[in-house]
């Protein structure tokens, strides 16, 4: 079967359609995998041992199971007790709460840099846990993880065709219709490979700049 | 009314496939680490350009779209893989591409301090490498492959979008034969928990079997 | 002087495609293929020397690109005969005939009976196989791609009406009450058949290139059909012999152009 | 033990025998296995409630720590912060001052230290001397009732040392808030303090006037160590 | 400089002077800019091919080698082979020379160094002279004609320095190894040298015997070095 550029036009919109939502799953993804990520980290401090226990445990949950198998479930058994989410908001749920058990590790690291001196100092300033967490310990501990949330947001990135067991129009799902109706796999599959490729290529360079940024924080 | 017993054998039956594909692309993607790891180190440019390509090509490209390429447009090209053959391919190079990346980094942690030791007793390069070098860093690398193997054994679920019959695959048929979604998911992340406990604690005790002796000279 | 046939005797079995969507295809709990179209080709391959099939399961829009890329040797899945299928796959006589159907929620809030109703009501979404004859009328009918939602497999057709997320999904007859009957759910209704959609039929579908085969297999079809050893197989399943035999290849794949 | 109202007190004594272990208790940054402490009339570990004592809690806790400001030997300065903001940030937070009057309050006491030029400085851009001053100054931005100081100049270059202490004398000079102050530095604690405490494993092992301490130790270990502070090119 | 076969020297010198260099230049550890080197008569860095010197490969490398064995300041030992396998491995590797022969040897060379109860220990278990004793086994593994030592008891505990000199005591009685010792001992080096050299900023500044060089330096730097050692409580 040979290549051919015509067809490839001709089905360049509707990728590109697939794109956009490709790009804005991983962004909203991403968002929510920054907040779980927080939420779990924070949680496994908890002085409540119950509570960082079962957040621990259902964290480790989430981490060792497929994303693939997590989205089916929260596609097709949530609705069984009422929780019913468009494909999109399913997905990006799905990829959120898995990549935030991944991004909890970096927030865990990030929150052990910060010296000890620093809760100390917060608390002869007689600061209180909230005004401790959200002015002195999370802005000195989050910009030196960046880089490696950044690291976790291309991985998510190229597991965004998995979204398309759950009918999210996204770039592999326009792919596979275009390939269903035309009987044609080359052209669609090796632009699919050919776009992700391109951007996984673009946020390297993204990243080595974030490492640069906000590498590491004077003292 | 369903045959409970006999759809837990059919997934028991995708658990096996699950099982071979992590093995065998554990194995596939052990020597590919090493392969391509140790060329990055090569004196030889070359050499080092191509171990280059190889882990930029793969984890910079969705291991999903790898699959569909592999099994779907490489016939095209008159290779014709075997949905499990493709599986394998694919998980153990992408999984292998990472592992790359570990084994050059484990590598280069060892002191230079024991490469001259190797020079003054007249050990040659691969000789040091073998001896001296691998055992050591291979101890380092040990924790991260063993996240990468649970990263693989996630990855396989995948496989079934190539109607593999896997775990998940056969999730799927349960599915649709007893017309129940939450029994066979709810089956399966239980089982894909349980294999990457599994995989977790063998690495941990593999870990502390090489470490012995070597107490109070690495942390 | 079969090249394709003697390779596949030697071989012993033939890699045969399916959806496992009965009664047209299915698993059962032990594994065993079973099904209409399965049934009838694993009986005449067995007359042409081939003592077994095994099966895969794919995804419909899968089938074709996966027959031309050398991964099955025959489709046998109710994939149903249409113009454009006949031009990039050898169809063997046909074998299961079938109208289509709409799965609806009860009292079919939306009263969408053909594909035109789902034209006209922008609120109102349609979920089908990939790539299949489903979507083509669908476009045809003024429905926007955007609103057919290309469902993976059956099952998850069912549970996305039985969850809202569309309004109707649609099959052959005899696999939505198929679907029904397991589901067992009073709040499901189905529209059958839908109006202004021709009875089609499926047929084995081979590489072209593999007509020879093809032709070997028509004649095995052919005698079973006149033995009634064909209509034993199939009815069972609730398909009619007679619409199948009172039709050709020739018709089907004219027709609709 | 007892401390006065606006007393200054010098706690010295070797290695590892409980200064800072001390400060650090009064700043709740420790906990006690026993014992009760009193804070200006107040329990700090416990809390009077229906006539009995109980564990206090993180309220009381906070009260209580109002009263108190520390000074650490690395300064632990917020750098994120200019040195503006690491002096107005807890008064803004912790008691609802605005941010005109925090910063307003600011100025005088970086002006205090010396230090009114290096407002919208980061705490990386400073030496160690001028750390150690923003942090004293972050702490009297709190105005509490007492101060502890642990070995504030021992992680200091030796030449920056001077401007730390020249801070300390004016404060003691022109406050009269109670301060504690760990330090190695001998001569300074014998012109600064009103009393001086030796500690040795972990209790007071003898206490007095700067000159009967630092002239005349009863003790023999207070001699010994003395001895060895000379030895080591400290003055007294 | 020329070295005799079966001489032994002390190497000298304030820190930076060179001493480690030129050790690690002869066990190619480091590359050279100019000159040549020759060991037994061969280049070390260079082949004659053709009559023409030609910078050396990596074959001709590893045959200069085989005649020099070095002893580092922190012994390199390899951590995940216990003591008898750190000494085997060269021996077995480079030589073909059988596991039985090579334990054979081993046990000699540890007996030599009186730890023969320790074969099978792990280094992480040895202490620091244990560890330089086995270092110094594993180098005489290989039977080379030149011996080099670089500051090897620098890193010990003093109880623990006089254990490994007393093998290097031994070492220069038994054998007629060509040696070079890098030491800010002074006392050792004096017993042990035929001829000291004291180096300072890259080169060779004086040299002689050791009674001439710690009794009668010559020159003024030398004289001020040897004083600094001694103030330092080094005995000459
Ligand atoms: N009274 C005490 N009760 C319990 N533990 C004590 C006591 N005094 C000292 N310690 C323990 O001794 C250790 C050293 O104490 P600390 O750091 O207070 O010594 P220091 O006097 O500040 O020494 P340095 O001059 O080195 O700073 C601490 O770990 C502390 O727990
Ligand atoms: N002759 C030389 N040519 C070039 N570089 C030299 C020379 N001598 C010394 N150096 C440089 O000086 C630095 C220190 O040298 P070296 O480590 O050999 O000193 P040392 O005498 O072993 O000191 P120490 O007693 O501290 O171990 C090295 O980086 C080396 O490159
Ligand atoms: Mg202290
Ligand atoms: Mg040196």
């Amino acid at each position: 079967m040979d290549w051919d550029w015509n067809f490839v036009q001709e089905i360049m919109p509707t990728l590109i359609q697939g794109v956009k939502i490709t790009i804005l799953a991983t962004v909203l993804g991403s968002i929510l995998a920054a907040i779980v990520g927080l939420a779990i980290a924070l949680a496994r401090r908890s002085p409540h041992r119950l509570v960082s226990r079962s957040v621990g445990w259902f964290a480790e949950f989430i981490r060792g199971t497929p994303l693939l198998v997590q989205l089916y479930f929260i596609f097709y058994v949530l609705p069984d007790i009422g929780i019913l989410l468009p494909p999109l908001v399913a997905g990006v749920i799905g990829l959120g709460l898995h990549y935030g058990t991944y991004t909890a590790e970096v927030y865990r690291a990030g929150i052990d840099n910060v010296p000890r001196g620093q809760w100390e100092a917060a608390k002869a300033c007689n600061l209180g846990g909230r005004h401790t967490w959200t002015h002195i310990i999370l802005p000195q501990a989050i910009p030196p993880m960046i880089p490696a949330l950044a690291n976790y947001f291309i991985a998510m990135f190229k597991e965004t065709p998995l979204l398309s067991a759950i009918t999210v129009l996204e770039l592999m799902n326009q792919a596979k219709i275009v390939a269903n109706s035309s009987y044609r796999y080359m052209e669609p599959m090796t632009l699919v490979g050919a776009f992700f490729l391109i951007i996984s290529l673009c946020s390297v360079v993204l990243l080595r700049w974030l490492e640069h940024r906000y590498g590491k924080i004077e003292r | 009314m369903t045959d409970w017993s006999g759809y837990l054998n059919l997934i028991l039956q995708g658990a096996m496939v699950t099982v071979q594909l992590t093995v065998m692309g554990a194995a596939l993607a052990l020597v590919m680490a090493f392969v391509a790891g140790l060329g990055r180190l090569s004196r030889f440019v070359a050499i080092r350009c191509l171990a280059t390509a190889y882990i930029e090509f793969f984890r910079g490209t969705s291991g999903f779209v790898q699959l569909f390429f592999a099994y779907f447009v490489l016939p095209l090209a008159g290779v014709t893989l075997t949905p499990l053959q493709a599986g394998v391919l694919v998980l153990g190079l992408n999984v292998g591409a990472y592992g790359a990346e570990v084994v050059r980094g484990a590598i280069r942690s060892i002191g230079r301090e024991q490469y001259e030791a190797c020079t003054a007793l007249n050990l040659g390069r691969w000789q040091g490498m073998r001896h001296v070098i691998l055992p050591q860093a291979l101890l380092i690398m040990l924790p991260t492959f063993g996240n990468n193997a649970i990263e693989l054994l996630k990855a396989t679920s995948v496989v079934s979008l190539i109607s593999l019959a896997d775990l998940t695959f056969q999730a799927q048929v349960v599915r649709s034969q007893t017309g129940s979604t939450l029994m066979p998911f709810a089956t399966i992340l239980l089982i894909y928990f349980i294999l990457a406990l599994i995989i977790a604690w063998g690495v941990r005790t593999l870990e502390r079997r090489l470490a012995r002796g070597l107490d109070g000279v690495r942390v | 002087d079969d090249a394709k046939l003697d390779e596949l005797k030697a071989q012993g079995f033939a890699r045969v495609a399916i959806a496992n969507e009965p009664p047209y295809t299915a698993v059962a709990a032990d594994g065993k293929v079973s099904g209409a179209a399965p049934d009838v080709a694993r009986v005449i391959f067995q007359r042409l020397g081939v003592k077994d099939i095994v099966a895969s399961i794919s995804e419909y829009g899968a089938m074709i690109p996966g027959l031309q890329a050398g991964r099955f040797d025959v489709v046998t899945a109710g994939l149903m005969m249409k113009p454009e299928r006949c031009a990039s796959v050898a169809y063997s006589e046909p074998v299961l005939c079938d109208a289509e159907a709409f799965l609806v929620r009860k009292g079919n809030p939306k009263h969408l009976m053909t594909y035109e109703d789902i034209g006209k009501d922008s609120s109102a979404t349609i979920g089908g196989p990939g790539g299949g004859l489903q979507a083509k009328y669908a476009l045809k009918a003024g429905v926007p791609s955007d609103r057919f939602i290309v469902v993976p497999d059956a099952q998850s057709g069912l549970k996305m009406v039985q969850d809202g997320r569309i309004d109707v999904y649609t099959l052959p007859i005899l696999s939505i009450n198929d679907l029904v009957k397991k589901a067992n759910d009073p709040n499901l209704e189905v529209v059958a058949p839908v109006q202004g959609m021709p009875v089609s039929c499926d047929g084995a579908a081979f590489k072209k290139g593999d007509e020879a085969l093809r032709d070997a297999f028509d004649v095995e079809l052919a005698k079973m059909k006149k033995s009634g050893e064909f209509a034993k197989i199939i009815e069972p399943y609730g398909f009619s012999a007679k619409a199948a035999m009172s039709t050709t290849r020739e018709k089907l794949c004219a027709s609709a152009q | 033990m007892q401390v006065m109202p606006g007393e200054k007190l010098a706690l010295i004594g070797p290695s590892g025998s409980g200064k800072t272990t001390i400060l650090r208790i009064l700043m709740t940054l420790e906990k006690i296995d026993g014992g009760h402490i009193q804070v200006d009339g107040e329990q700090l570990y416990h809390m009077e409630r229906n006539g009995q004592l109980m564990p206090a809690d993180e309220r009381h806790l906070a009260k209580m720590r109002q009263k108190i400001g520390m000074v650490f030997q690395l300064f632990n300065l917020f750098p994120h912060k200019c040195v503006i903001d690491n002096v107005t940030l807890a008064p803004m937070l912790t008691k609802g001052v605005t941010r005109v009057a925090a910063e307003k309050r600011a100025m005088e006491l970086l002006d205090m230290v010396g230090l009114a030029d290096k407002a919208k400085a980061m705490p990386a851009q400073l030496s160690g001397g001028q750390k150690q001053r923003v942090a004293i100054a972050r702490a009297l931005a709190l105005s509490p009732k007492i101060m502890l100081f642990d070995e504030i100049t021992s992680a200091l270059d030796p030449e920056l040392v001077e401007e730390v202490l020249n801070v300390m004398r004016k404060l003691a000079a022109e406050t009269d808030m109670t301060m504690l102050l760990v330090t190695h530095e001998m001569g300074f604690a014998h012109d600064f303090a009103d009393r001086v405490l030796f500690f040795d494993r972990g209790r007071i092992f003898e206490e007095g006037k700067p000159d009967e301490i630092f002239r005349h130790p009863k003790q023999e270990r207070t001699q010994s160590f003395l001895k060895k502070i000379i030895a080591a090119g400290h003055r007294v």
